[in-house]
C-alpha cells in the first residue's frame, strides 16, 4: 500500500491500466517528458512514442484525435496539461465527444478520458485558475469527475479508463502534492457515489476538488469546538450523489456547499435547488468564489477565496 | 465490355444513386415530410463516387454536413438513410440525428458534421488509432473549400503529417461557403499549398470527372495505405442547388448555373460511356433504377413509424447511465 | 411604431446606432448578405464593406478580432450565425474577452456585443439547438442578455452596443418570426431588470427567452381554471432580477422556474438556489430539458420539450 | 559618433535592460519575492529590440507568456512592471495579472498572453479596427514557434491578407516549446512557408543579430504602413534559460547551449559596435546603468505596498456592475 501524492497516485492508476490493456495511450504536450506534473514519468520508456504522445501545441486536435482514435476501439487518455486550454477544444469535447453517441443513434463509443487539472494554483491568475467544473455537470453526455485525495483520484483513472462513456477528470491542481495512501491493485471508483468525510447532525456540509481538505479542517475545527457537521464529498458531479445529500439533509436540516468555484450558477447551485424542491424548509446557503476572475497578488487572491475560516463563519452563522 | 466501362458505369451509377437519393429527398423536404434542414449536393457526385470507389469497407470516412452522397458512396444503407431523413424508426442514428448526421459505422461511415471542419481532428485520431492497432485500413476525410479557413484545418494537417497518418483529405471544392464565394475569403495560392507548407503532399483534379477522380484516388489511396503518408486531392466542382434544399440560389449569376449545367458530371460521364460504346438505354436504365429505388425508399419511409418517444432518453451515456 | 419581427426589432435597433455612431460595425459569416435570419438586411449597401464584413469561417476569429477591434475604439458587433459554433471560439471569449479588463487592471474596454441566436429550432439536432446560456451566467465578466420580445431584443442590442463591457446577446432562433411593437426611437433596456408579463398570487413563474412565451400562455390557460400566477421574464442572467423574484416569491412562497435548457445545473439552479437561501420554506420546482442532447426527429423532440401544457401541470400540482 | 552606432548603442541599451530586468526578476523569484510563473526571455532580447525599435508609440503590440522584453522594447514603464512581477499596488496592472499578463496601454502594449497564439486574433483585429478608424499606426504581434500549430495561426494570417491589414507578424522562433523541440512536433517547410501559402509573405532573419533584425523590420513596417498589407518576420533566436524560471532546462545538449552562449545577442552586438569604434567602458556603461535601474526598481517593488484587498472586487465589467 504505497503512501504516494496525487499526482502519483494518478500515475500508478494509468500505469496499472496501461499494463493491462494494450488500447490504452495518452496524447498531450510534454507527456513524453513525464507530463507538466510527473504524472506520465516514465511511461515513454515502458510504452514507447505510440502509446505516449507529445504533440503540437493544437489542442483542438488533440481533443478530436482522441476522439475519433475511440471510434475505431483504442481508448485514449486526452491530456489537456491544465483546464483552461480546453477552451480551445470546446468544439470537440461539446459539440462532438459529448453528442456523438446520441446523435448516431448510439453506433458510437467516444470512451475517451479527458484530463483537466484545474482550479486555483497559487498566483497564476486568471488564464491558469479556473474552475468551471459546473458547467460540464450541465451537459449531457459526460461523466464528471472531481477527486480530492490520492485514492480518489486513483480510483477515479481507473474508473474512467475502463468506462465507456467520456469521462472528464479534474485533477486538482492544488492538491497534486497531498499526499495519502493508495492500494496495490486500484479498484475502480463508482461515480455517482459521494465520500462521507465526517458524520454529525448539526449541519450537512457538501463540498469536492481542492474544496474538500479545507471543509474537512473546517469540521475538525468545529468539532473541537462541540459542532459535529455531516461532510460529504461528492467525488463526481455527474453523476451526484442526490440521495446521500437528501438523507443526510433531511437529517439536519441545513446544508452548505462550499466550493472553490465562483458561486453563481456554479454546481452548489443545483445541490441547493435539488434539496430545496426534495426538503422545502431547508435553511441552505453557498461558499465560493465570488464573480471576479481569479486575481494574481496574493493578498487579492486571498481576499476572494474559500478558506477554512470563512467555513467556520457560515457555518456558526446557519447555526446562530 | 472492357473492364474500365464496368468500373465507369459502377460510378455512373453511384453518382445516379447519390443523385436520385437526394432529388427524392428535396421532394421529400418540399411536401413537409423530411423536417430540419437538407444540404443537397447535387453536381458534385463524382467526387464521393470517384473518391470512394477506392475505400475498403473496413477504411473509414468522415464527412460534413453535406455528406449524403458520401455515405451512399461509402456503402451505407439507403433505405436506413432515408428513413433517418424522415426521422423515422430503424433510421442509420434512431431518428436522432437526421440528414445533417448521418453516420453508419457497420460501413466505416464515421459520420457527417454540423460543423464546419469537425471531421478533420477526428479523421486524423482514427488514423492514429488505426496505426496503433496495427491496422493497414485507412481513413478518408471529406470537407470543403469553406472548411480550410478553419484552424482545425492546419493543426489536423500538421498532426497527420507529423505522425505519418494514413488519412486522404479530400478538399470538395465547390466555389461556396453557405452563401459566400470562397474566392472572396480566402488569401493565398489555395487549398494545396496550404497542404503543401504543412507537409501534406497534395493533387488537384476535375472533380467532375469521375474517372479522373477515381484515377487520382486510386494512386493516392495506393501510397497513403503504404504507409507513405497523408495525401491531399483538391476536387473542384460546382453545387448545382442551394445551400440547402430550400434555398433557390438566385445570387449566382445565371450564366455561371447554366455553364456548370453543361458541366454535369452525370452527364460527362454518359458521354464517356457512350463513346466507350455504352448504349444509352443501359445508361437510362441506371437512372431509373436509382429513381424508382429511392422513391420506394421515399413511400417506406413516409409510410414508416416513429421512434418510440421513449427512446429519445437512451443513448445519452452508456454504462454509467 | 412598427409592428414586427423579433429579427427586424434587432435589425431597427443596430441599424439606429449604427448611423449614430460611425465606430460600430458588424463581422461574421454572410452579414453582408444581410445575415441568416435578415438581421443585417441592406447593411452593407449603407455601410459598406468596412463595416458590414463578412467573414471566412473561422470563428476563433471573428470572436478574437471582435476584441481586438474594440481596444482599439471600435465597437464591433460579433456575430457568431448560431450560439452552438461558438465552442470554436470559447478560448477568444472565455479566456480573453471576460477577463481581459481585469487581468489588465482596467486597462481594457471589451466593448463587443456577441450575438449567438440559440435555441431549440424545429428538428436541427445536437449540433444546432443548444442553450447553454446558463453557463454564460457562471463566467464573471461579461452581461447575459436573452430577451424574448421584439421589442427587449431591440432595447437589449442599444443597450449592449453602447455598453463598455462585453455583451452576450442570446437571440432567441424559435422566436425570430415572433411579431410586436417596437419604438420609433429605441431606448436602451436595463439590464438586470425582469419584466413582470402577469399579477397574481398562487404562485412565482420565472421564465425567459423561448420558454417566457410558453409561460406567458401557461399562465394565461391557468388564470383561465381561476388560478393566478405571477410571471417574470428575467430578460438578462447576468445581471439578474433576484429582487424582483424575492419580492414575489415573499409573496406566493411558491416558485417554478421554467426555461428551455436542461434541468441540471442550468440558471434554474441559481434562481431556485438563491430563493431558498434568502426564503427558507418556499416550494420550487424547475422545468426544463431532461439532460439529453437535443434529438432531430419531431416526436424525441417532443418528448423532450418543455410546453405550456407541462408547465401548467407542474404549476398545478405545486398548488395541489 | 555615427548614426548606425547611435541606432546600434540605442538597442543594445533595450537588450541591457531586457537582460537586466529578466536576471533581477528571476532573483527576486528564486528569493521567494516574485509569486506566480515567470518565463524569461534571456537570449531572445535582440527581437524585441530589434522589431520595437520600428513601432511607433500608437503602433501596437500584442505579446505572449514570455513577454517582458516585448513590453520593455515598446516603452512600458519598467518600475511598473516590477511592482506588477511583484503583485504590488502601482503595477501596470494593479497586481491582478503579473508577468504573463502585462500590459500598458498607454505605450500600445496591448497585453502578454497566457494562452498560445491567444494574441493573434486580437492583433488582426486590432488592425481591422484602426484600418476602419482611418489611423496608419499598424499592429505588431508577436509570437513563438510553438504557436504556428494552433488554429488562430492559419485563421489570423489569412483574415490579414485577406483584408489587408496592418499586421507586422513575428515569429520569435527559439526552436521549443516548453519542454518538446518544436522540430519534432512541426511537420512541413516552416513557419515563412505557411504564411506564404496564406497570402502572407515572409521574410526570415538571424533574430540573434540586432542589426539585422532592425533593418528586415524597418523594410517590413514600411511597407506595412504604406498599405502594402501584412508581413511576416521569422526571426530564429535561441532560449538561453529555461522554460520557466525556475526550470534549469537539464535536458538540452549541453554543448547546444554552450554553442548558444557564443551567439549570444549582446555579445554579439558589442562586438559590432567595438567595431565600429565604440569603447568597452561605454558598452560597459550600459549594462552596469540597466542593472544598477533594475535592481533599484527590485529594491522598491519590494517595499511596495500590497493592493487594496477591496480592490479584487473591482475592474470584472464596468458600468453595468
Ligand atoms: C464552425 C461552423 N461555422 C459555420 C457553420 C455554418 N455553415 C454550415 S455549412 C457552411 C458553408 C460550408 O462551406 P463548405 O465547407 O465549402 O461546404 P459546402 O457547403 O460548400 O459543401 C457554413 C458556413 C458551421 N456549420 N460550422
Ligand atoms: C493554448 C495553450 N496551450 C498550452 C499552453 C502551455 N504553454 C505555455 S508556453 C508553451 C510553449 C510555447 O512555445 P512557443 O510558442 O514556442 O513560445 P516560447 O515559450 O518558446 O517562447 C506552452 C505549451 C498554453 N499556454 N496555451
Ligand atoms: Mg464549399
Ligand atoms: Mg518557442
Amino acid at each position: 500500500m504505497p503512501h504516494v501524492t496525487l499526482a502519483e497516485a494518478t500515475r500508478l492508476a494509468v500505469l496499472q491500466e496501461m499494463r493491462r490493456d494494450p488500447r490504452i495511450w495518452v496524447l498531450g504536450e510534454d507527456v513524453a517528458r513525464g507530463g507538466l506534473f510527473g504524472q506520465y514519468r516514465g511511461f515513454l520508456e515502458e510504452f514507447g512514442p505510440r502509446r505516449i504522445v507529445s504533440t503540437p501545441i493544437s489542442e483542438s486536435t488533440i481533443m478530436g484525435a482522441g476522439l475519433g482514435a475511440a471510434l475505431v476501439g483504442t481508448r485514449p487518455i486526452i491530456e489537456m496539461r491544465i483546464f483552461d486550454f480546453v477552451m480551445c477544444a470546446m468544439d470537440e469535447l461539446v459539440n462532438q465527444i459529448a453528442k456523438i453517441r446520441y446523435m448516431f443513434g448510439g453506433q458510437a463509443r467516444p470512451a475517451v478520458v479527458v484530463r483537466m487539472p484545474h482550479g486555483i494554483w497559487r498566483n497564476s491568475a486568471a488564464q491558469h485558475s479556473q474552475m468551471l467544473e459546473g458547467w460540464f455537470a450541465h451537459l449531457p453526455g459526460v461523466i464528471v469527475c472531481c477527486p480530492s485525495t490520492p485514492a480518489d483520484a486513483a480510483a477515479t483513472m481507473v474508473s474512467a479508463i475502463r468506462s465507456d462513456d467520456p469521462v472528464l477528470v479534474f485533477d486538482p491542481k492544488n492538491l497534486w502534492g497531498a499526499t495519502g495512501d493508495v492500494p496495490d491493485e486500484i479498484a475502480p471508483l463508482e461515480f455517482g457515489r459521494a465520500r462521507h468525510l465526517r458524520h454529525g447532525d448539526a449541519l450537512t456540509m457538501v463540498s469536492w476538488s481542492a474544496c474538500a481538505p479545507l471543509a474537512e479542517e473546517a469540521a475538525d475545527a468545529l468539532a473541537a469546538q462541540g459542532i459535529r457537521v455531516d461532510l460529504l464529498d461528492l467525488r463526481t458531479l455527474a453523476p451526484w450523489d442526490e440521495e446521500a445529500v437528501a438523507a443526510s439533509v433531511a437529517r439536519t436540516g441545513r446544508l452548505l456547499v462550499a466550493h472553490e468555484a465562483v458561486v453563481t450558477a456554479g454546481f452548489g447551485a443545483e445541490v441547493v435547488a435539488r434539496m430545496a424542491e426534495r426538503l422545502p424548509g431547508t435553511r441552505a446557503r453557498r461558499l465560493g468564489f465570488p464573480k471576479v476572475p481569479v486575481p494574481f497578488a496574493p493578498p487579492l487572491e486571498d481576499a476572494l477565496k474559500v478558506t477554512p475560516a470563512r467555513i467556520i463563519a457560515a457555518a456558526r452563522e446557519m447555526l446562530a | 465490355m472492357a473492364t474500365n466501362s464496368a468500373r465507369l458505369l459502377a460510378l455512373l451509377s453511384t453518382m445516379q444513386r447519390i443523385r436520385a437519393f437526394e432529388e427524392t429527398a428535396m421532394a421529400g423536404h418540399a411536401a413537409g415530410e423530411v423536417p430540419g434542414p437538407l444540404h443537397p449536393s447535387i453536381g458534385q457526385e463524382a467526387v464521393a463516387a470517384g473518391v470512394c470507389a477506392n475505400l475498403r469497407v473496413d477504411d473509414r470516412l468522415t464527412s460534413n454536413h453535406r455528406g449524403h452522397g458520401h455515405a451512399l458512396a461509402k456503402g451505407a444503407d439507403a433505405a436506413r438513410m432515408m428513413l433517418e431523413l424522415y426521422g423515422r424508426a430503424g433510421g442509420s442514428c434512431g431518428g436522432k440525428g437526421g440528414s445533417m448526421h448521418i453516420a453508419d459505422f457497420s460501413v466505416g461511415m464515421l459520420g457527417a458534421n454540423g460543423v464546419v471542419s469537425g471531421g478533420i481532428p477526428i479523421a486524423v485520431g482514427a488514423a492514429q488509432g488505426l496505426q496503433l492497432l496495427g491496422s493497414d485500413a485507412i481513413v478518408c476525410c471529406m470537407f470543403g473549400d469553406g472548411a480550410i479557413n478553419r484552424g482545425p484545418f492546419l493543426e489536423g494537417l500538421n498532426w497527420a503529417a507529423l505522425y505519418r497518418l494514413p488519412v486522404l483529405f479530400v478538399c470538395e471544392d465547390n466555389g461556396v461557403a453557405a452563401f459566400t464565394a470562397t474566392a472572396s475569403v480566402t488569401a493565398g495560392p489555395g487549398v494545396a499549398a496550404r497542404a503543401e507548407s504543412l507537409g501534406v503532399p497534395a493533387v488537384a483534379v476535375d472533380g467532375n470527372d469521375a474517372a479522373a477522380v477515381d484515377a487520382a484516388t486510386a494512386a493516392l489511396v495506393a501510397t497513403i495505405r503504404a504507409g507513405g503518408g497523408p495525401r491531399l486531392l483538391h476536387a473542384r466542382t460546382y453545387r448545382l442547388t442551394g445551400h440547402t434544399s430550400t434555398d433557390a440560389a438566385t445570387w449566382r449569376a445565371t450564366d455561371e448555373v447554366a455553364a456548370a449545367r453543361e458541366n454535369d458530371p452525370i452527364a460527362r460521364l454518359e458521354s464517356v460511356l457512350r463513346a466507350e460504346g455504352v448504349a444509352q438505354p443501359a445508361l437510362d436504365a441506371l437512372r431509373d433504377d436509382a429513381l424508382r429505388e429511392m422513391s420506394a425508399l421515399r413511400a417506406h419511409a413516409n409510410a414508416a413509424p416513429w421512434p418510440d418517444p421513449a427512446s429519445a432518453f437512451a443513448d445519452v451515456i452508456g454504462e454509467n447511465a
